[in-house]
């Protein structure tokens, strides 16, 4: 049985998806049932996973494919963060997919992609060696595309193109480092604390190549400058799918990946000490500093939000980037943190788009009282995102400051100052608008609202989204927060 | 005596015969039935390859030298399996495609296209059967002339300058084989290929033989710069015809170069003529995909795709002639990986053109700007396409995936890295033109757009669809594959468990 | 090559006086002690069935070989049928009477022709000869028969043209399934059968041959008629 | 052996003229002519190798090829005359090359 579960939580999407492939456009309450039905199977099912594996289970699933490598599906602590998020944050994405899509064309085929979609996600995350996260990885871009263009205009299919070029050149460098890595020391497992420090000392300086071209290639999609250049394109997607690229899947595939080539499989001490890490650090530092520049000019209010989003994956890499476990535990915690925070400010910037056709932050004067509610999830998102305490973007923060402090790197501190700082500056902003400015004249309403000030399917997963990022700061301290996740994960990363 | 390896080569050629002489109602149909039955056959010399390792059979009862031997190895099998599949959803998609093909000109190139099918596929056996240099010969003439024949079928200006232009260098390659084959025997005194392996040493007629058969060859695999006459004739011709020639036929000739390299010539070959090879291959793959991003037809995409993917089969020379230090493991590897490339290709390739057809009949013209709307009218033949598109980018889990994970691993293995390049950039350029011809499909179609007029017969795409899925299912079930293609130990290498 | 300019011409011209060059060589280098197979051929001739040994290669030694090369004239003269609106040359019409003095040699000349053709056939077996000569001199006096305005019987220009094409390939086959089917080899004959099997596939391919022959030439006036009446049809 | 040397390299001058004709010439006929003259090249080389011993009888086996390659040769000569001929009678054009790819 613990050689099916993780098979099993993959599975629940992917068979989802193939049937509504296969089911006809009009059938919309039968779909519904099985994107809500196998969105609740996948939570069970990681539900189980995460008391057997506290219970001391193990859940593996091994495939022998050819030649001496497997497709291997291996539920540890540090999969589980981002399983775990993936599969709560798949929920609450699909019921608001299933409100935003309330009369597009072609539905089954968008669900039918976002099913793979997440699939791709959770497999990233279960993933146990790099050719099966390779597999993934690819599957994710594979997914992702149609989503990307779904609208079928020519915009969206310029910005398709852009996101195609990106990906795949970045999945081309993944496949050439997982190679040439299989070459030099045949299938190796992602192990805890890293596994190539134990090799052959002549292999040292090829692994060193192998390490830049796999950063490079995951770097693509967590948006590390310079290879950032599809996110904003990105955004012409329908909300759910830009909700889904920036917080779980796209973005979070490549920071996770970059987590698990530095600490499972060359271990954050030997990569410390071969000196791969300064190189890394700079880069994500300098792609916090340019993405918050770059956000502050922004009008749209997507674009801002994405340019946001290049800003602050970095910290997981940052985090990544620094010997320690406090700058393990911020960086670490942070993949869970932003994702629940950014996906709150997409929600609620697709209810602003599709209800009242405010895409503008020049056009948010008074929004706030108009939409309270989604509003104030915003507010949350935004505070959370700029540090504010008590939302779980300031634990991250914290952790990641006394990561920098730990580590000896003062200029990490410079970096998370002048980050909070322009945070602030392009978030307070709206927030100042939304709540203390006078409409500019009546709301331009497109969709039929009758109790509340948004349909309910849309502003339900808001809600609960923010209120998600409240209580992941708020609660930090229970054992069940993605904060404990993250310290029994850096625990286990340090062991000599 | 083996009964299915006579009746694999017995059946088609019989088909053929009969095709030709009954009257036309019935042609299609018996078509139908005589694939079945040498599917069946190929099936049948695939598993008794399985169970009892090579078989052979001596033409003519003699045995070589004198006479011809037969054999069939893993190599030939795996041959003969691609052959059946591809053979077997192209005559089910044929016999619905040419039901519109009822008068005239149109209805003569029906009633013929069904024996010189037959004969190809006949061919097809004969040569992936063969084990005489000379027999292997007449075989690519048969072959070479059976394509041409349907290539020009519907007899347009189009076609026969196509099929013109492709007779010319077909017929030009054979000869520079033919005239290879004449100086091996001149040294040897023998065509037997089995001989020929244990005798070939190196000397200066030998390496000449080399050069002149391997050009021939290349000249008929269509391998940049010797590609040119490929595109017209791969684009114009009936969509059958198209799938037909692009999965199979270059494949033959190719198949003769990989027995030669790795038999008669692997001690002549040097690592310049490798890397030459291997030039042409990164060549084939620049210019292939730079034509297929600029083209405004869909087939004509196709068909310079071939011409890209067809590069990829070049990266094994470099890597037989260049390496020999690595005990063999990594030119097994690079072997492997090539043939599987072979196969993967034959069947998405053979996918793509068949739902070119699909588009053709759907939309009423092959340009992309045509398409506009399609991936609502014709989902499954748009998904057909994508799924192919997978397996040509080499993307898991598909078999592309496994051949350019081979081949990639056998380049960086063996030291010669910067092929790698290639491998990698020529997936991203697949990637490119891939999506451009989707893309088309899946613009919303506008207010001027004229009504999408054909319909298309649901056999058609899944017979389309079903060669898609097993370009994805011979990735996940690999390992099968590749035992049955090692059988008899068709390389000559006994290198490492890779 | 599409406006293949000078250069290319050049770069052509040098690349083959090279491989020319590379040939030379190469050809020098053949050995001068005969390594053929003549020492083979002749110490299986008793069991051929044939006494002539290129024969006995064609025909039985190499006989799988001398199948395929009928499939490939099958082929040819199928290429040539698709120009024509049925399987058969109904549709190609007969020239106009040329000269009387030339018609009536033509007839005198046919049987001659058809004895020649079967001598040839038969002396295969001891000299050189057999059935491609014997084909070819059937097929070359059916086209001066055609050429000087004869009509052709109409059932062998017709109905039975097709079969006559494919029953030098088709017997082949047959021998080859009835060995099969018997247990043997590969169109693997028995030695004692041996002869009168390749007499039988002889006499068979000669009618092929001779029946393509006339396809291959004949086949290609009705282009020339067609082209007359519409020059862009 | 020296006649037989002369054939051989009659041969491979044949064979190449014919190669580069094929590539390089535009009209159909005259490429069509090239390609047999390369083949005609093959054959002459062949006759050669069965006649390298003046003694014996002449290796049969280079015979048969010759016979066989002689009649594919003419075969696929045919098959060219038929696709130019209607070639031409529908285009008007002698040679393929100056024709427009697409």
């Amino acid at each position: 049985m613990n050689a099916w579960l993780p098979i099993a939580v993959v599975a629940s999407s992917l068979v989802t998806g193939i049937v509504i492939f296969f089911l006809p456009e009009h059938r919309r309450g039968v779909r519904s049932l099985l994107n809500i039905a196998g969105a609740l199977l996948k939570l069970f099912f990681v539900g189980w996973m995460a008391v057997g594996m506290i219970r001391g289970e193990t859940y593996e699933s091994r495939f022998s494919i050819i030649l001496g490598f497997d497709f291997l599906l291996k539920a540890d602590p540090l999969a589980m963060l981002l399983v775990g998020l993936s599969s709560v944050l798949w929920l609450l994405t699909t019921i608001y997919a299933i409100g935003y899509l309330e009369g597009w064309k072609n539905r089954s085929r968008f669900f039918g992609f976002f099913s793979f979609c997440v699939t791709a996600s959770v497999g990233v995350a279960l993933a146990g060696n790099p050719i099966t996260f390779f597999i993934f990885y690819e599957f994710l871009t594979l997914s992702t595309y149609p989503l990307v263009v779904h609208r079928g205009t020519d915009e969206a299919l310029r910005a398709g193109r852009t996101y195609l070029w990106y990906t795949m050149a970045g999945g081309a460098l993944v496949f050439v480092g997982t190679v040439w890595l299989h070459v030099l020391v045949g299938s190796v497992d992602f192990t805890e604390a890293g596994v190539l420090r134990f090799m052959d000392a002549s292999l040292y300086p090829q692994f060193s190549i192998i390490f830049f071209i796999l950063i490079a290639g995951l770097g693509v999609k967590a948006a590390l400058v310079p290879l950032h250049g599809w996110l904003p394109v990105a955004m012409v997607a329908p909300a759910p799918v830009s909700a889904l690229l920036h917080a779980v899947a796209v973005v979070k595939a490549g920071a996770f990946g970059i987590v698990r080539v530095v600490y499972d499989l060359y271990g954050v001490a030997f990569a410390d000490a071969r000196g791969l890490l300064t190189p890394l650090m700079l880069a994500a530092g300098f792609t916090i500093v340019y993405g918050s520049v770059r956000a502050l000019t922004q009008d749209d209010l997507k674009r801002r939000l994405a340019f946001s989003t290049v800003s602050q994956v970095s910290y997981i890499a940052l985090g990544v980037s620094m010997l320690g476990p406090l700058a393990t535990i911020g960086g670490l915690v942070h993949l869970v943190h932003q994702g629940l925070m950014k996906i709150t400010l997409f929600f609620c910037a697709g209810i602003f788009a599709e209800t009242v056709h405010v895409k503008k932050i020049s056009a948010m004067n008074g929004i706030g009282r108009r939409f309270p509610w989604t509003m104030g999830a915003f507010t949350i998102g935004a505070l959370g995102m700029i540090g504010v305490p008590p939302v779980a973007g300031f634990v991250s923060k914290w952790h990641l400051g006394l990561g920098a402090l730990g580590s000896g790197n003062g200029l990490v501190i410079l970096v998370l100052l002048a980050s909070t700082a322009l945070n602030a500056g392009y978030f307070l902003p709206i927030l100042y608008r939304a709540w203390f400015r006078d409409p500019d004249g009546p709301w331009d309403e497109h969709m039929p609202v009758r109790r509340a000030e948004a349909p309910l399917l849309l502003l339900v997963p808001c809600i609960i989204t923010a209120a998600l990022s409240l209580a992941a700061g708020l609660l930090a301290g229970s054992e069940w927060s993605p904060l404990a996740l993250a310290r029994i994960i850096a625990s286990r990363e340090y062991v000599p | 005596m083996n009964a299915a390896l006579q009746g694999s080569l017995l059946a088609p050629f019989a088909g053929a015969l009969l095709v030709l002489l009954v009257p036309e109602k019935l042609k299609a149909r018996i078509t139908l039935v005589v694939s079945l039955v040498t599917a069946g056959l190929a099936l049948g010399v695939v598993r008794e390859v399985m169970r009892d390792g090579v078989v052979h059979e001596r033409a003519g009862g003699w045995g070589a030298p004198l006479g011809i031997d037969l054999a069939a190895d893993g190599l030939s099998a795996i041959h003969l399996l691609m052959t059946a599949v591809v053979g077997l959803l192209l005559s089910l998609y044929a016999f619905y495609y040419f039901r519109s093909y009822d008068d005239g000109r149109k209805a003569r190139a029906r009633s013929l296209f069904w024996p010189f099918w037959l004969m190809l596929w006949g061919s097809m056996h004969a040569l992936f059967l063969s084990g005489d240099l000379f027999n292997l010969y007449v075989v690519l003439e048969l072959i070479g002339l059976a394509a041409i024949g349907l290539v020009i079928l519907t007899g347009s200006r189009e076609v026969l300058g196509a099929g013109m232009r492709y007779l010319m260098v077909a017929m030009a390659g054979s000869m520079s084989y033919l005239l290879g084959v004449v100086l091996l025997y001149g040294m040897y005194g023998t065509l037997d290929l089995g001989s020929l392996n244990a005798l070939a040493e190196a000397n200066p007629l030998t390496r000449a033989a080399c050069v002149v058969m391997t050009v021939g060859l290349l000249m008929k695999t269509a391998v940049f710069p010797l590609h040119f006459w490929l595109p017209p004739a791969h684009a114009s011709a009936t969509a059958p015809v198209s799938a037909l020639l692009s999965a199979l036929v270059v494949k033959g000739s190719f198949y003769i170069l990989l027995r030669l390299w790795f038999g008669v010539f692997a001690d002549v070959v040097t690592p310049a003529m490798g890397w030459l090879l291997g030039a042409m291959g990164a060549g084939a793959i620049l210019w292939g995909s730079y034509q297929a991003l600029r083209q405004a037809r869909l087939k004509m995409l196709i068909a310079h795709s071939t011409v890209a993917q067809l590069g990829y089969l070049m990266f094994l020379f470099p890597i037989v002639a260049g390496a020999m230090d690595a005990g063999g493991a990594y030119q097994l590897e690079a072997a492997k990986g090539t043939v599987y490339h072979v196969l993967s290709h034959a069947l998405a390739k053979a996918s793509l053109f068949l739902s070119a057809g699909l588009v053709m009949t759907a939309a009423g013209s092959d340009r992309l700007r045509d398409m506009r709307g399609l991936a609502e009218r014709l989902p499954l033949t748009i998904f057909t396409m994508a799924l192919a598109g997978v397996s040509l980018m080499g993307l898991p889990p598909s078999g592309g995936f496994i051949a350019k994970w081979l081949i990639a691993h056998a380049v960086l293995g063996s030291g010669q890295w910067w092929w790698i390049v290639f491998v990698v950039g020529g997936g991203l350029l697949t990637a490119g033109y891939m999506f451009l011809m989707l893309r088309s499909a899946f613009l919303e179609r506008q207010d001027g757009d004229p009504d999408l007029p054909g319909r298309v017969s649901p056999a058609m795409e899944y017979a389309a669809l079903a060669l898609a899925l097993a370009g994805v299912l011979i990735g996940i079930r690999a390992a099968g594959l590749l035992d049955i293609m090692m059988i008899g130990n068709p390389f000559g290498f006994t290198g490492g468990g890779l | 090559m599409k406006g293949a300019g000078k250069a290319i011409r050049v770069y052509g011209l040098c690349a083959v006086v090279l491989l020319a060059i590379w040939l030379v060589r190469a050809v020098l280098a053949m050995p001068v002690e005969p390594g053929g197979l003549t020492g083979v051929v002749d110490a299986a001739m008793p069991q051929s069935g044939v006494k002539h040994p290129v024969t006995a290669v064609l025909l039985n030694f190499r006989g799988y070989d001398t199948w395929l090369e009928l499939g490939v004239l099958l082929l040819a003269a199928m290429g040539v049928l698709l120009f024509q609106p049925r399987n058969d040359l109904t549709a190609v019409r007969p020239l106009p009477p040329f000269d009387p003095v030339l018609t009536r040699a033509a007839v005198i000349l046919f049987p001659f022709a058809v004895l020649v053709s079967g001598y040839l056939l038969w002396v295969g077996k001891y000299a050189p000869g057999g059935a491609f000569q014997a084909g070819v001199v059937l097929g070359s006096v059916v086209i001066l028969l055609w050429l000087t305005g004869i009509r052709l019987p109409a059932p062998l220009i017709g109905r039975w043209f097709a079969p006559l094409l494919a029953v030098g390939f088709a017997s082949f086959m047959a021998v080859a399934a009835v060995l099969g089917f018997i247990g043997r080899e590969f169109l693997a004959y028995p030695p004692e059968q041996a002869g009168n099997l390749i007499l039988l596939i002889e006499s068979c391919a000669t009618l092929s041959i001779a029946a393509t022959m006339a396809a291959l030439i004949v086949g290609l006036r009705t282009q020339a008629q067609h082209a007359e009446e519409s020059p862009h049809g | 052996m020296d006649s037989l040397i002369l054939y051989s390299l009659a041969g491979i001058l044949l064979f190449c003229t014919g190669l580069y004709g094929v590539f390089f010439i535009a009209h159909l006929l005259k490429r069509l002519m090239a390609m047999n003259i390369m083949a005609a090249g093959v054959f002459l080389i062949l006759i050669v190798i069965a006649r390298r011993n003046a003694e014996a009888f002449p290796d049969p086996v280079p015979h048969a090829m010759l016979l066989t390659g002689i009649v594919v040769a003419v075969s696929a000569t045919a098959f060219a005359c038929a696709i130019a001929r209607r070639y031409v009678d529908i285009t008007g054009r002698t040679g393929v090359d100056e024709e427009d790819a697409s």
